[in-house]
């Protein structure tokens, strides 16, 4: 693995020099404890310019968003505004600087109407300082009507889609006439049709003048939509370029031109198979899926959010149930109705979202190692304090989580030890075949590294593994196998000793098989797709 | 701004307790304020706990000038406790604590005769006195029980006012009762269906009998109800103090004062305004302190060994049933007295 | 690492132990007693206790899975009126002429099945706890009265009036406080020492967490919501053994007077945390206010309003007292850092 | 999903759903039909109930609910409950009539002193709520007690007699505005249309829905959370205040039991009418009807030949379908809206 030369910090560009940029950020630099998020970054955002914002995960991409939404402050550098240096006290500030962010999960008023929505905070006003109600819904019919979009600005929000909902959003940042509109993985959860028309608004957004920052990890769509593009690399800025002067070749390149000499992985003769699914389908979610995972394999889950990754993991576990398909667990069908089910067949799954599924942040790290299988421990329904801490002793000195002790509380631990904690936990459950979804998002690189150990070890210990993650050097790193998901359905399976970070993230991204824009199929439980400050 | 906070917490906590003293007036009773400790006569120093169904039901506050001045006469102390809402549960704890303060006796309107009765029993076991007033704990749960009024009496008088209020004793009638479970209630209620039945009252037809719960609002729907359901209702008989009240409302308010008439057992001072509309000519109560009065004076006879409560005993109790003697009667029971009958003739002349 | 943590840890015990609300509770319990023996000389002779306690029976014993349900998250409003609906069944039971005991038995499955129909409802159907058990407060306390419509029932034999009102022999301790201690007894094992406690424990502060760790989620939700049915016909016998009648209006109100102990024994309304000794003290406390202002001939208005200001002071003497310690540790914060911290293991490798 | 050519969002083709989903979303509608089509059954069995004087009657005592229940819906809908109102009804009823009985005050004088007793003691829950951080529940659990014990403090065991009002006085409840409309229905109506109004065309109402919708969102918004709550908490109070202030013209005669045990069936009208316990939805129309529908069953039940124990039962199963048909509702959209995208 080679790493390419470092790019410019701030791209020479043509348009740069004849037009003050809207956005003008130099040396920015964000610290999260351990995580050094952004780094020295500069970035222009020109009027009337779509901007693609690239990079990995951990790349520092939402950390900017923040920074720019008010949601964090920079530890330094410098912002300016159409010239104007600026800083961003907090969310209302950033709005009424212009600024607009549209995340990927809108934050609307699920009871309130459309025109609402849209008006919030700011509505007209008419006698006696009501709300001039037919004002608010002219304007908000006439907001749409510039965006060439029907919508019932009566109806409530609730029950609109995803898509729906962030052209509410993009309304709003119209009516507040936003400078600078920030599109944060919007596509994540549209259909095909709703990015076409996205875009298409995006367009005409860039038509009246405002400057769009697009944050993807859709090459395709950055190619599809943007002017120019930026691409982050661990919390650095590695190029900004034209679309037309890119190719998607370079742009993976920049994007995935990492180290990844740090992960020890084990060679581990492989056994039987132990776990083999066929045709495995739930319907908007992903279709016939079908692969096998052997004792001692790592098998790599590659692919964008929402591309079905987690989606075939919550049901393999029995969290979600499954229309179609079939699951061998060591040659014996199986099928689910609980994650307790699952269990006790010999699954375990360290879920993406450390803090809402994975622990209970004020038990102790004893109480949460255990808490899978205190029926087991304890089959006389009594507990023990001192068999519970030996256990939690056992499995935490074996990941060498660092803590004053077992009765520490989960939630005074820094992310690495967290997560190491939940693995800690699976690990007690003893199971055959162990999932992890994002086991090293959001922890520092040190503890990073253990959990690589961690994995390969567990895999030589005869465990069938899955491991999930959209850290492609870590998959390739640690994967015998590597099953690329895009859409909902696996479009490459790659062996070891073929996958290179380019190949993956073709197959990922559908450029390498489609033309057509991409599109994700519906996926319900999309988080969002980077945590620094955990 | 934490000190701005205080200075508007306490600004509004004075003008709270100003506009709540305003509410609050002289009409309260100071609760046990009776106890006189000047002793005199034969029994001097006695402590009578009182304990009626509910301490906030005015029924009861009548009665208790009743008790305090008959103790007051004699020197004895009086201890009102009581629940504040009337269910037998809450009682209980009331008479239990009595027995721990070794009071000499209990006065007590039950709220239910068996689920009383243990605890008193406990009581008597301890050598306190009980005396039932109004509504009578369980046979063996009392040494006296002092009747208001002669149940068939009440049955017979229900009957013929009502007869009295049906035009030429004819038409329709129902009865708006209070709890089902109420003794006395259902005694009255019983007694004057057999009345009923005799010749001179068959015109007259019991078309249904509601049961109010002694709750203003459920009293008033079923009195609505009553209105609506039989359009050719003539009379109304509410044998319970609420019940009669929402009636006489419900009657005028529909504007059938004319029409539907509404007699029973209520206070004067709650009735006088339908009495003199017409809506309730003729009611009838018993001299509600007089009860207290009779009660503390038996409880007084019994601590001193005047009478031990066995049936055909007999004594006088000054300024009642005009100073002729009493005799209990089975069960242990004294009879206050008849029913009295408010019309506009007297009611002016009470204030209960 | 540990050494040297070793002395600050055992220093925060102690203050924690301080600070805990079992220990708050414990004084407010001594003062209370103080109280009681300087309001009335009666407070102190023996037979008080057993008074004291004895009116408070039926909504002690409910508050036990009381407890465990709210620190599961939930809450269960209908357990007065299924108390009512089991006093009017056993009372039409046995005016119908069945055996006594029969007609127990029916009733705790009854309860057994209210609790059911609840815990469905809302572990299955996805529906607030709040309401839906505001809805079969209403509706069991509607089969109570079309059970047995207003009158009530007495004549039941003596041993089972008996075991209401009277005493374990030889003590002056009432059967029903044995009813108590055992169920505070065993639930507070189970909810302490009992796995199935820590599950609870697990989804009153976390439920996705708890489902992703296998726990059963809906079998838990739906067990406790049936222990509490069966606890709440448990005490509308006891009640109607104690009045010795059965009446459909039998435990009306007593939700409230449950809910409120609960949470004076430190439960956390939305759940996660809360101890059946807690509870226990609380019962207590309560018990003993009541009494103490009774023998004073305190009226009862007095000790409603006592309650409910102890009820909110629950809640904002610990905000409170967390809000000064924080901004106690802030000021400490200025100063150079304790030893202990050191061990506290957050500094990347 | 339309593919025309404009673009078309699901809002703009929402009128294709089912008829039935349309029909539950119309809460206030929905409930109107239901109890037409009640009062049609019941007008067979028993004539009477559809006459304008049985109407009337039901309609005056439900007002009184209404009242509440508005007050109730709003403290709702900011994700909060008052368990207390019943007992600032009671408070309110004794004063107002204690201080007529003595002649302390005049008429209106003593209406507007009952009224804002009644705020002051909803703006006593808003303190503690909102300024101490209690939850709502707990808080106004302890209020009710706390409350109630006033009332019995002030009380006693006094009762204010009919014959100790002013002469007229109760006369409110019993007359009809222009012989047609019970005057206590126009007391809820305007109530009803003035909180409407509020809600739905100020900054304040529609501040109230965000703050229950969405607590977060609010916050980022810079929404006064606190400031709002307090101020559900205040007019709940009031309208408490004017419950109370109905109810002594309604009975007349108030000792300090007045309104107890109410305050389930103010809740229940308020999740019959639609309102979420969850917060953020709901119309206060819907609660207002919500009480009337109450009433409205109270008053037949005896009239089709069911007894009034049959009352309690009935309001239970209203309250469990109440909630269970939003609950299907609203995964009924949800299922909607993920089928209509995976298509």
């Amino acid at each position: 693995m080679t790493l390419p030369p470092p790019a410019p910090p701030v791209a020479p560009d043509a348009v740069t020099a004849s037009t003050p940029p809207r956005i003008e950020l130099r040396g920015i630099s964000k610290r999260f404890a351990a995580t050094q998020a952004l780094e020295d970054v500069s970035l222009d955002l020109l009027p009337g310019e779509v901007h693609g914002l690239v990079g990995e995960n951990g790349a520092g991409k939402s950390t900017l968003v923040k920074i720019l939404a008010g949601v964090h402050q920079a530890d330094s550098g410098t912002i300016r505004l159409d010239g104007e240096a600026t800083q961003i006290h907090g969310p209302a500030h950033s709005r009424s600087l212009g600024i607009a962010v549209v995340h990927q999960e809108p934050r609307l008023f699920p009871d309130l109407t459309v025109a609402e929505n849209v008006f919030i905070g700011h509505a007209p006003s008419g006698r006696l300082g009501s709300i001039d109600w037919g004002g608010t819904r002219r304007r908000a019919e006439s907001l749409f009507r510039e965006l060439d979009v029907q919508v019932d600005v009566g109806a409530p929000v609730r029950g609109l889609s995803m898509a729906d909902q962030q052209l509410i959003e993009i309304a709003k940042s119209l009516s507040l006439e936003a400078r600078v509109l920030i599109l944060d993985e919007p596509t994540a959860s549209l259909s095909a049709h709703e990015v076409e028309r996205l875009f298409t608004i995006v367009r005409r957004l860039r038509g009246r003048g405002v400057s769009v920052l697009f944050v993807s990890h859709r090459l395709d769509e950055v190619f599809a939509l943007c002017d120019r593009a930026t691409v982050f690399r661990d919390g650095r800025h590695v190029v900004t370029m034209a679309t037309r002067d890119l190719t998607t070749a370079d742009l993976v390149r920049h994007m995935v031109g990492r180290t990844v000499s740090l992960f020890p992985k084990v060679e581990t003769p492989i056994g039987d198979v132990l776990l083999a699914v066929s045709g495995l389908t739930k319907v908007g979610e992903f279709r016939d899926v079908g692969f096998s995972v052997r004792a001692g394999e790592i098998v790599g889950f590659a692919g964008l959010v929402g591309a079905g990754r987690t989606e075939v993991a919550r049901v393999l576990f029995g969290i979600d149930q499954r229309d179609r398909g079939q699951v061998l667990l060591a040659g014996v069908p199986v099928s689910f109705a609980s994650p307790s089910a699952a269990m006790h067949a010999g699954i375990a799954y360290l879920p993406e979202d450390r803090h809402q599924e994975g622990l209970v942040q004020d038990f102790t790290i004893a109480q949460n190692v255990t808490l899978p299988i205190l029926p087991r421990l304890f089959p006389r329904l009594l507990t023990r304090i001192s068999t519970e801490r030996k256990v939690a002793h056992e499995f935490t000195e074996q990941l060498s989580v660092r803590m004053t002790g077992v009765d520490q509380l989960v939630g005074s631990l820094s992310g690495g030890n967290q997560q190491k904690v939940v693995l800690a936990k699976w690990l007690a459950s003893r199971p055959r075949i162990l999932i992890l979804d994002e086991p090293t998002r959001g922890i520092d690189i040190g503890a990073k590294v253990e959990v690589h150990r961690i994995i390969s070890e567990l895999a030589a210990s005869g465990l069938g593994i899955i491991l999930i993650s959209s850290d492609l050097p870590e998959v390739l790193a640690m994967s015998d196998r590597i099953l690329v998901f895009h859409e909902g359905k696996i479009t490459a399976e790659i062996p070891r000793g073929q996958a290179t970070q380019e190949r993956v993230m073709f197959a990922a991204t559908g450029s390498a098989t489609v033309d057509e824009p991409a599109a994700a199929p519906a996926a319900g439980g999309v988080q969002s797709e980077q945590r620094l400050d955990g | 701004m934490e000190l701005r906070n205080v200075g508007r917490t306490v600004a509004l906590v004075s003008v709270a307790a100003l506009v709540f003293s305003a509410c609050s007036g002289s009409a309260t009773p100071s609760p046990s304020a009776a106890a006189s400790a000047a002793a005199s006569g034969a029994a001097a120093g006695i402590t009578v706990g009182y304990l009626p169904k509910d301490i906030v039901n005015q029924y009861f506050a009548a009665a208790k000038t009743g008790v305090d001045k008959a103790a007051g006469e004699t020197g004895g102390k009086v201890i009102q406790v009581g629940p504040n809402e009337a269910k037998p549960d809450l009682q209980i704890p009331f008479i239990t604590d009595l027995t721990t303060q070794k009071v000499s006796a209990i006065i007590i309107s039950a709220d239910g005769k068996d689920e009383v009765a243990p605890a008193l029993k406990a009581a008597m076991a301890a050598g306190i006195k009980v005396v039932g007033f109004d509504s009578s704990p369980a046979v063996g749960a009392y040494n006296v029980f002092v009747n208001q009024v002669d149940f068939s009496g009440v049955g017979v008088n229900l009957a013929d006012w009502a007869c009295e209020l049906a035009p030429s004793c004819t038409g329709d009638i129902a009865i708006l009762s209070a709890a089902a479970t109420a003794t006395n209630q259902n005694a009255w209620i019983d007694l004057m269906k057999t009345t009923l039945a005799t010749d001179k009252y068959k015109g007259l037809k019991l078309v249904d009998t509601v049961y109010g719960n002694d709750d203003a609002t459920v009293s008033t729907q079923q009195a609505q109800a009553l209105l609506t359901k039989y359009p050719n209702l003539k009379v109304i008989v509410a044998p319970t103090t609420v019940g009669i009240l929402a009636a006489a409302q419900v009657v005028k308010q529909a504007g059938k004062s004319d029409s539907v008439k509404v007699t029973g057992l209520g206070f004067p001072n709650d009735m006088k305004p339908f009495v003199k509309d017409g809506t309730s000519p003729v009611f009838g109560l018993w001299s509600v302190p007089d009860l207290g009065y009779l009660s503390y004076q038996v409880a007084a006879k019994l601590v001193s060994g005047e009478i031990t409560g066995k049936e055909g005993e007999t004594f006088t109790v000054k300024g009642l049933n005009g100073d002729k003697p009493y005799t209990i009667g089975k069960d242990s029971v004294v009879i206050l007295g008849p029913a009295f009958r408010f019309d506009k003739t007297n009611v002016d002349n009470f204030n209960f | 690492m540990s050494m040297t943590a070793a002395p600050a840890r055992d220093q925060r015990r102690w203050m924690s132990l301080l600070a805990r609300w079992e220990t708050l509770l414990v004084l407010a319990l001594i003062g209370l007693i103080v109280l009681g023996t300087t309001l009335s000389p009666f407070f102190l002779t023996a037979g008080n206790f057993s008074n004291l306690i004895a009116a408070l029976m039926e909504v002690a014993i409910m508050a036990m899975p009381m407890t465990l349900i709210i620190v599961l998250g939930e809450i269960d409003l209908s357990v007065e009126s299924m108390a009512g609906l089991s006093s009017a069944i056993l009372g039409f039971l046995w005016a119908a002429g069945v055996p006594l005991w029969v007609g127990i038995a029916v009733v705790l499955v009854v309860g057994a099945f209210g609790g059911l129909l609840n815990g469905l409802i809302v572990a299955r159907g996805g529906l607030p706890s709040l309401v839906v058990t505001l809805g079969t407060l209403a509706l069991f306390r509607g089969m109570a009265l079309i059970v047995l419509g207003p009158r009530g029932v007495s004549d039941f034999p003596d041993w089972f009036t008996a075991f209401g009102f009277g005493h374990v022999p030889g003590t002056l301790i009432p059967w029903p406080f044995m009813v108590f201690l055992a169920l505070a007894l065993v639930l507070g094992i189970v909810l302490h020492r009992t796995w199935i406690g820590r599950q609870v424990f697990a989804i009153g502060k976390n439920p996705s967490t708890a489902r992703f760790s296998g726990v059963r989620v809906t079998r838990i939700r739906v067990s406790l919501f049936v222990l509490s049915g069966m606890v709440a016909s448990l005490a509308g016998i006891i009640l109607t053994s104690r009045l010795s009648s059965a009446r459909a209006d039998a435990g009306s109100g007593m939700t409230l007077t449950v809910a409120t102990v609960v949470l004076l024994g430190g439960v956390n309304i939305f759940g996660g945390s809360g101890t059946i000794p807690g509870v226990a003290l609380a019962v207590l406390c309560v018990a003993v206010m009541q009494n103490a202002l009774r023998l004073a001939s305190v009226t009862v208005e007095v000790q409603s309003i006592a309650l409910g200001l102890l009820l909110i002071l629950s809640v904002v003497i610990p905000t409170f007292a967390h809000q000064a310690k924080s901004a106690l540790d802030r000021a400490r914060r200025g100063r150079p850092p304790p030893a202990d911290s050191i061990a506290r293991g957050e500094a990347a490798p | 999903m339309a593919e025309t050519g404009a673009i078309t969002t699901q809002a703009a083709v929402r009128t294709r759903g089912s008829v039935l989903t349309a029909f539950a979303r119309q809460r206030e509608l929905s409930l109107a039909a239901i109890m037409v089509v009640l009062g049609a059954l019941v007008s067979i069995v028993a004539p009477q109930f559809l006459t304008i004087s049985n109407l009337t009657a039901v309609a005056a005592l439900a007002s009184i609910y209404a009242v509440a229940s508005v007050g109730e819906a709003l403290v709702i809908i900011t994700r909060n409950i008052d368990l207390s109102v019943e007992a600032t009804i009671g408070v309110v009823a004794y004063c107002v009539a204690s201080i007529l009985e003595r002649h302390v005050l005049d008429a209106p004088a003593a209406i507007v002193l009952g009224i804002g007793i009644g705020l002051l003691l909803g703006m006593a829950n808003g303190v503690i709520v909102a300024l101490l951080r209690v939850p709502s529940i707990v808080a106004t659990l302890g209020t009710l007690s706390i409350f109630r014990g006033l009332d019995y403090v002030i009380a006693g065991s006094h009762q204010v007699p009919l014959a100790g009002l002013p002469p007229g006085f109760t006369d409110p409840a019993r007359t009809n505005l222009l012989g047609l409309l019970p005057e206590f229905v126009v007391v809820a109506l305007v109530v009803v249309v003035l909180g409407t109004v509020i809600l739905r065309s100020t900054r304040f109402g529609r501040q109230v829905y965000a703050v229950g919708s969405n607590p977060e969102a609010a916050a980022i918004l810079g929404i006064p959370a606190r400031l709002v709550e307090f101020s559900a908490f205040s007019v709940c109070g009031l309208l408490a205040g004017v419950a109370g202030v109905m109810w002594v013209m309604f009975f007349g005669t108030i000792n300090g039991t007045a309104g107890t045990g109410i305050v389930l069936s103010i809740v229940a009208a308020v999740v019959v009418g639609g309102v979420s316990t969850l917060g953020g939805s709901g119309t206060i129309a819907g609660a207002a009807l919500g009480a009337l529908f109450l009433g409205l069953t109270a008053n037949a039940l005896p009239l089709v030949g069911l007894s009034q124990f049959w009352l309690q039962a009935i309001y239970g199963i209203v309250i469990l379908v109440a909630v269970s048909v939003d609950a299907v509702i609203l995964r009924r959209l949800q299922r909607a809206t993920a089928e209509r995208r995976a298509r």
